[in-house]
């Protein structure tokens, strides 16, 4: 199996262009996604191979072609939505939240919302308070959706091809910060399955839990800490709903101590999620408590100096993890 | 009951521009059609479909009068939004379209449910809750669906179904013409209240609907309030809808919700113009509602008297008298009609009572149309609530990562 | 000190009109809330003593008359913005979470947002999906907000007057479950402070942590458990951002156990955090995990049968006390 | 710098309704007032207000040179929206109202901050994230306040801003009229761009401004592109925005927005209309962004042609051409004007980089006015990153509940 390396963005135009190939009711729509070949260039080049009925640049009306794709899903049809960001689907959380993760709730079965919404999310870029949300950490409490957050362009093909297959409403989470960053990616065809974690690094005196781009923060937390003594497992969780809390136990289980590591806020988050159940499922294993490391409890700043110390980082990881081992 | 297929002339489409002086009660202020004392002969309707028209507006009245009735014996629970004196749009838009035209609306639904051919059983079991309901009782009042039929629901939140409604008729066309290659000719509904025309919702789908010609036909369902509020105080040109048609370049036409075959004739020429050309409409549906905006509102922001004077309007009333005139119906034919939409009603009731209460199983399926295999989320019950002091995890034992 | 009986909705009435008594810059704005005296009659009244210049009927416009109330909160003014549901206020997300909680910090100090939203929250009133948002397992998650949550007509007057005269944006949820009511309110003025939970019952075996309506069943709970010699103290939270952690933890120390009771859905809810900080902050003093009682993690479904089965109720408190403690 | 307070004409307000013909590369579609021939005299400014508002002019293009430039220098982060090629627009409209006058406007906010009177320094500083920058370093390039000034932000998410410039113009009326019961006279200014015409923000806060009487000016900058979409493509009805300001019952002016002295002579119109019949008012403001969209646009969306054709109508040019024309203005005064701005916005990169990173004590600060008292929340750090075994809950100790 031939492998190359590629951009995280190009993984990501590859999976859609794919998908769009395989299925004619898959089609793209978003802010400047056509002509513009994407704000970001993740649709590069999508406009020319299957024109302007498949990749249609919309208004800056977020709610308003949200919902629009949530009709055409109930039709049958396969909308993938970009959001610019994230952070510009908070004036479409009613179609988003209301509309599509109850659809085939409320009609009793008969309705399915076969829909990807995707787009960066996260703070990192300077961007100030409005421009850095870290959506999971208010949609996760939501049933119906699934929330994915790639953490590298292998995860970044396979789960979104995964995605577009679904027939439910997917929320697709990905990161400016990481669209150049290039992986490994194989040329033929794979997808990856929701709900399952993967081990990025093997250890044995904790374990890591993070999803989207902090697994890269893990990482190289993980390797700071070997120098120390310190063998991290890292889990990259992948989905965070379906979140897969039986990889978590089977590693926590044989480490006894657990980090975990999300970009989102504290309050009410992922990260608390994840301490709460693996605190209930390991009880009796743990030898501390779930350290979390999250933003700091705080509008994200623009200054580059306090941005940073706003966001988890590699630095207050390995903080996390001497305390939880009782090293600090 | 005519056997004879007679043909009869009935209104033509109204799409009155000019500025009326306001009657006195006259709750949409200027352009009210039902104040127009001027008719032109229009197109034709057959007695047959006369018939199925006042049929139906009889249905969902004698429908939505049990209804109410259920709901003060608390066998219905939940918000319970009325149809009565409503009937002859659902009724007149329903018949202007073809089965394979889709549709949406809001929460005022039933009469559009029933219009649409869901079964007067269906829809009454739905809002008692129970397993033989449209939607197994799972949606409720609000939430009426019907995948035969082409109903893509009853909608809860004001303003929220009309982008899905653009969508509706943005798939229309795409899958007609980008997957089966051949020029589309369908056109999608979406209806909305008065109040709805507030919404950004409302702004940003028509701006959608205009720039990418989709055909879908939004109709405001324009009764005078929403709520307690009169369109005048929560609306701006609240007189000339036009307006707000004209501002995203899309045409539009208001038409007298309290005549069916108005309703029905104005509808056709739309709907048929938005096939054809594959362009949105608006249309301003004058009409009114009778009963309060729930079930429990005692319209003290209306008079007694402005409600008479639109009462003597009575769709159903309005057009027993002309078919009665055309010689298309007896009284007695009337009585009968009557007869069997009681029967039909009563019926749902008893329909709706005897079918059985959903399973408790039934609450957590269709949270996904793709089974969660190896899911190992926090709904699983044995997490929750903590039933257990050690939850089995289902997935430890063939829980493997990809790498 | 005088005492009388009161509803709920006539302690939010009262406290309303006594702040707008007291400071002309109060006013109210919301759908119904003036000529139809409020869709649930919490403003019963007040059109007629303040007039129209203050008590402000709106359009279906959530999004701007909430974007319109924090402009003038920005100004100095104090507007009280009435949601007829707190499930309306999804097409307000931006506004009521990008602008109101995040203006202070932006603007670097300079421009505040003494605003309160407040509404009706929660399922169990066969609302079906659209309209049964529980939004703290939402709106937790975002800092610069205060989060309020009365369980009785007492705390309802009394932290709603908080609320009014706080400098920042308070989201006051309420519940038409409990707007009819009664409860002893005292005649004379009184507030009560944030983040100061109340001990709705004092016990020793267990404590079961609650903020608004689950509160009620929580204390439904505890009386069934006394029957079986188990001994529950029961804290009102009262307010969930700030949350009043010491409380919580002191109580914990004393009876080893805690069962947290959140009408919101589980997954990165407030009763996720509450799990997660007790977890943390007494990890040496509890005999078994947190339990955790939540609605079911699916969309709210209309047939009473199912949603009091979805619903947080004293039986399921019941079952997760007995667990808790190993007397299932 | 002309001491003799000459007067002379200026354009009239333009509103501009017929449907002229498109010139070859006018983005805006029909009625673009800055294609229009013939110009008819109006009221007067004085030499030195004309001075004012061409060295603020000036000042703000050569702030935004040294924006770009320390943005490709990496000394400003995040994303930069300059506004070179639209200064008539802010420079123009404050010169129209009062201190007093609230403003608020979008992301593209550097103009109207130091129109509005910010230094350019606290404005540099910002966006060097520094502790002398308007915000402290804490908001950015498209979030600048000024209390003193009356600014109410810079808002990053499109169209937000607009309902809170009514609520600004509701909060004026108010507070003059409810509380200290005079009548009110102030206006309140807020901007947004043509993109942002099309989200549903826009049409709540015009339909809530048009309902409560605020006065507010709704003004927008149409400079025919959000991001690499052109009105047409985004907006129906892109040619004559009239329409959807008619939509609201509101009344609308077209203005051109290249030339400072028709900016402020309309502005002052119309601005003092509202303020005597408090009403609101919506403004197409016809004007050109010379840049991209932000610093990392290749502007392949038109033509190098189209560019050149507005930038032949510079609005700086234009005044100071009009200036010596008028004999208010002489080559070298201009000269002058150009290299005190020049060592302005030098100045102020030199300011900016001198001043001093923010604490981090600073992420802390600005989160809540009223302090947290014995707030014990997660965000105290102690809880989180697990510094510490068993964190000291603060409030433990004088934990009480009321009852
Ligand atoms: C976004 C939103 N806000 C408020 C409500 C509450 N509400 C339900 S119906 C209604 C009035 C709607 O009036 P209109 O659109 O005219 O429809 P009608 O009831 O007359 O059919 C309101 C305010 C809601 N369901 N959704
Ligand atoms: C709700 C939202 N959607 C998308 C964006 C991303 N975005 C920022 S500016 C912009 C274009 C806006 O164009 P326009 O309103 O014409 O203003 P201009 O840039 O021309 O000044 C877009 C799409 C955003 N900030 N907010
Ligand atoms: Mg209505
Ligand atoms: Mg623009």
């Amino acid at each position: 199996m031939s492998v190359r390396e590629i951009e995280y963005r190009d993984a990501l135009n590859e999976a859609m262009s794919e998908e769009m190939r395989r299925d004619k009711r898959v089609f793209l729509l978003g802010e400047e996604v056509a002509q513009y070949d994407g704000a970001y260039k993740v649709s590069r080049g999508m406009l020319a191979e299957f024109g302007e009925r498949r990749i249609i640049d919309t208004p800056i009306s977020e709610s308003g072609f949200a919902g629009m794709a949530i009709g055409a899903a109930m039709m049958g049809l396969r909308p993938i939505v970009e959001f610019m960001s994230w952070s510009f689907s908070l004036v479409a959380a009613d179609p988003i939240l209301n509309n599509a993760p109850k659809m085939l709730y409320m009609s009793g079965g008969q309705f399915g919302c076969p829909i990807v919404f995707r787009g960066n999310g996260g703070a990192g870029g300077q961007l100030g308070s409005t421009h850095s949300w870290c959506v999971e950490g208010l949609y996760s409490n939501v049933p119906g959706i699934k929330i994915v957050m790639p953490s590298t362009p292998y995860e970044a093909k396979g789960l979104l091809k995964t995605a577009i297959r679904d027939d439910d409403p997917v929320f697709f989470l990905e990161s400016e910060r990481m669209l150049g960053t290039k992986g490994e990616v194989p040329e033929s065809e794979y997808l990856i399955p929701f709900g399952q974690a993967r081990i990025a690094r093997a250890g044995k005196d904790v374990t890591l839990v993070s999803f989207g781009r902090p697994v890269l923060f893990c990482l190289e937390a993980a390797e700071t800490l070997a120098k120390e003594g310190i063998s991290c497992e890292v889990l990259d969780m992948r989905t965070i709903r379906p979140l897969d809390i039986g990889s978590i136990v089977k590693s926590v289980r044989k480490t006894s101590a657990c980090v975990v590591v999300d970009q989102s806020w504290s309050f009410a988050s992922p990260g608390s999620e994840v301490a709460a159940q693996v605190h209930a499922a390991c009880f009796d294993d743990l030898d501390n408590f779930v350290h979390r490391v999250h933003t700091v409890d705080v509008p994200t700043p623009y200054a580059t100096e306090l941005e940073q110390e706003y966001l988890p980082s590699a630095r207050r990881i390995c903080e996390a993890v001497r305390a939880c081992l009782y090293r600090a | 009951m005519t056997a004879s297929p007679k043909v009869w002339a009935i209104l033509a489409m109204s799409t009155l521009e000019s500025t009326q002086a306001l009657t006195s009660f006259d709750v949409h202020g200027a352009a009210n059609p039902s104040s127009a004392p001027s008719r032109r002969p229009g197109a034709m309707v057959s007695a047959e479909l006369a018939m199925h028209l006042l049929r139906q507006m009889v249905v969902i009245r004698e429908f939505e009068v049990r209804c109410m009735q259920a709901y003060q014996d608390k066998k219905i629970g939940g918000f319970c939004h009325v149809y009565i004196g409503q009937e002859a749009v659902a009724v007149g838009c329903t018949a202007a379209i073809r089965p394979s035209d889709p549709m949406v609306t809001a929460y005022r639904d039933h009469g559009h449910a029933l219009a649409r051919g869901m079964s007067a059983n269906a829809c009454m079991a739905e809002m008692f809750g129970r397993v033989d309901g449209c939607a197994k009782g799972k949606g409720g009042s609000m939430h009426m669906f019907d995948r035969e039929h082409n109903l893509f629901g009853g909608h809860g939140i004001v303003g929220a179904q009309i982008p899905l409604g653009v969508g509706l008729a943005f798939a229309c066309k795409y899958e007609d013409e980008v997957i089966h290659e051949r020029k589309s000719d369908r056109v999608a509904l979406a209806f909305l209240g008065d109040g709805a025309l507030n919404q950004g919702a409302f702004h940003e789908a028509m701006n959608l609907a205009g720039l990418l010609n989709t055909p879908a036909v939004i109709i405001c369902e324009n009764n005078g309030y929403s709520m307690g509020t009169s369109i005048h105080r929560g609306t701006t040109m609240g007189h000339n809808l036009a307006a707000k048609a004209a501002a995203y370049g899309i045409e539009s036409a208001v038409v007298d919700g309290m005549d069916v075959l108005s309703v029905y004739e104005s509808m056709s020429l739309i709907c048929d113009r938005a096939r054809r050309e594959s362009r949105p409409a608006f249309v301003d549906m004058r009409t009114y509602r009778f009963k309060g905006h729930s079930m429990s509102d005692p319209r003290k922001y209306r008079t007694r008297e402005e409600e008479s004077q639109y009462e003597a309007g009575d769709p159903i009333t309005t057009m027993k008298g002309r078919m009665i005139e055309a010689g298309m119906l007896t009284n007695e034919a009337f009585k009968s009609i009557l007869r069997e939409a009681r029967a039909e009603a009563k019926a749902s009731v008893e329909f709706a009572e005897s079918s059985p209460v959903p399973a408790i199983t039934e609450l957590h399926t269709d949270v996904f149309v793709e089974p969660w295999g190896r899911y190992t989320g926090s709904s699983d019950p044995k997490m929750l609530g903590g039933a257990r002091r050690e939850p089995s995890f289902r997935a430890i034992e063939n829980s493997e990562g990809l790498s």
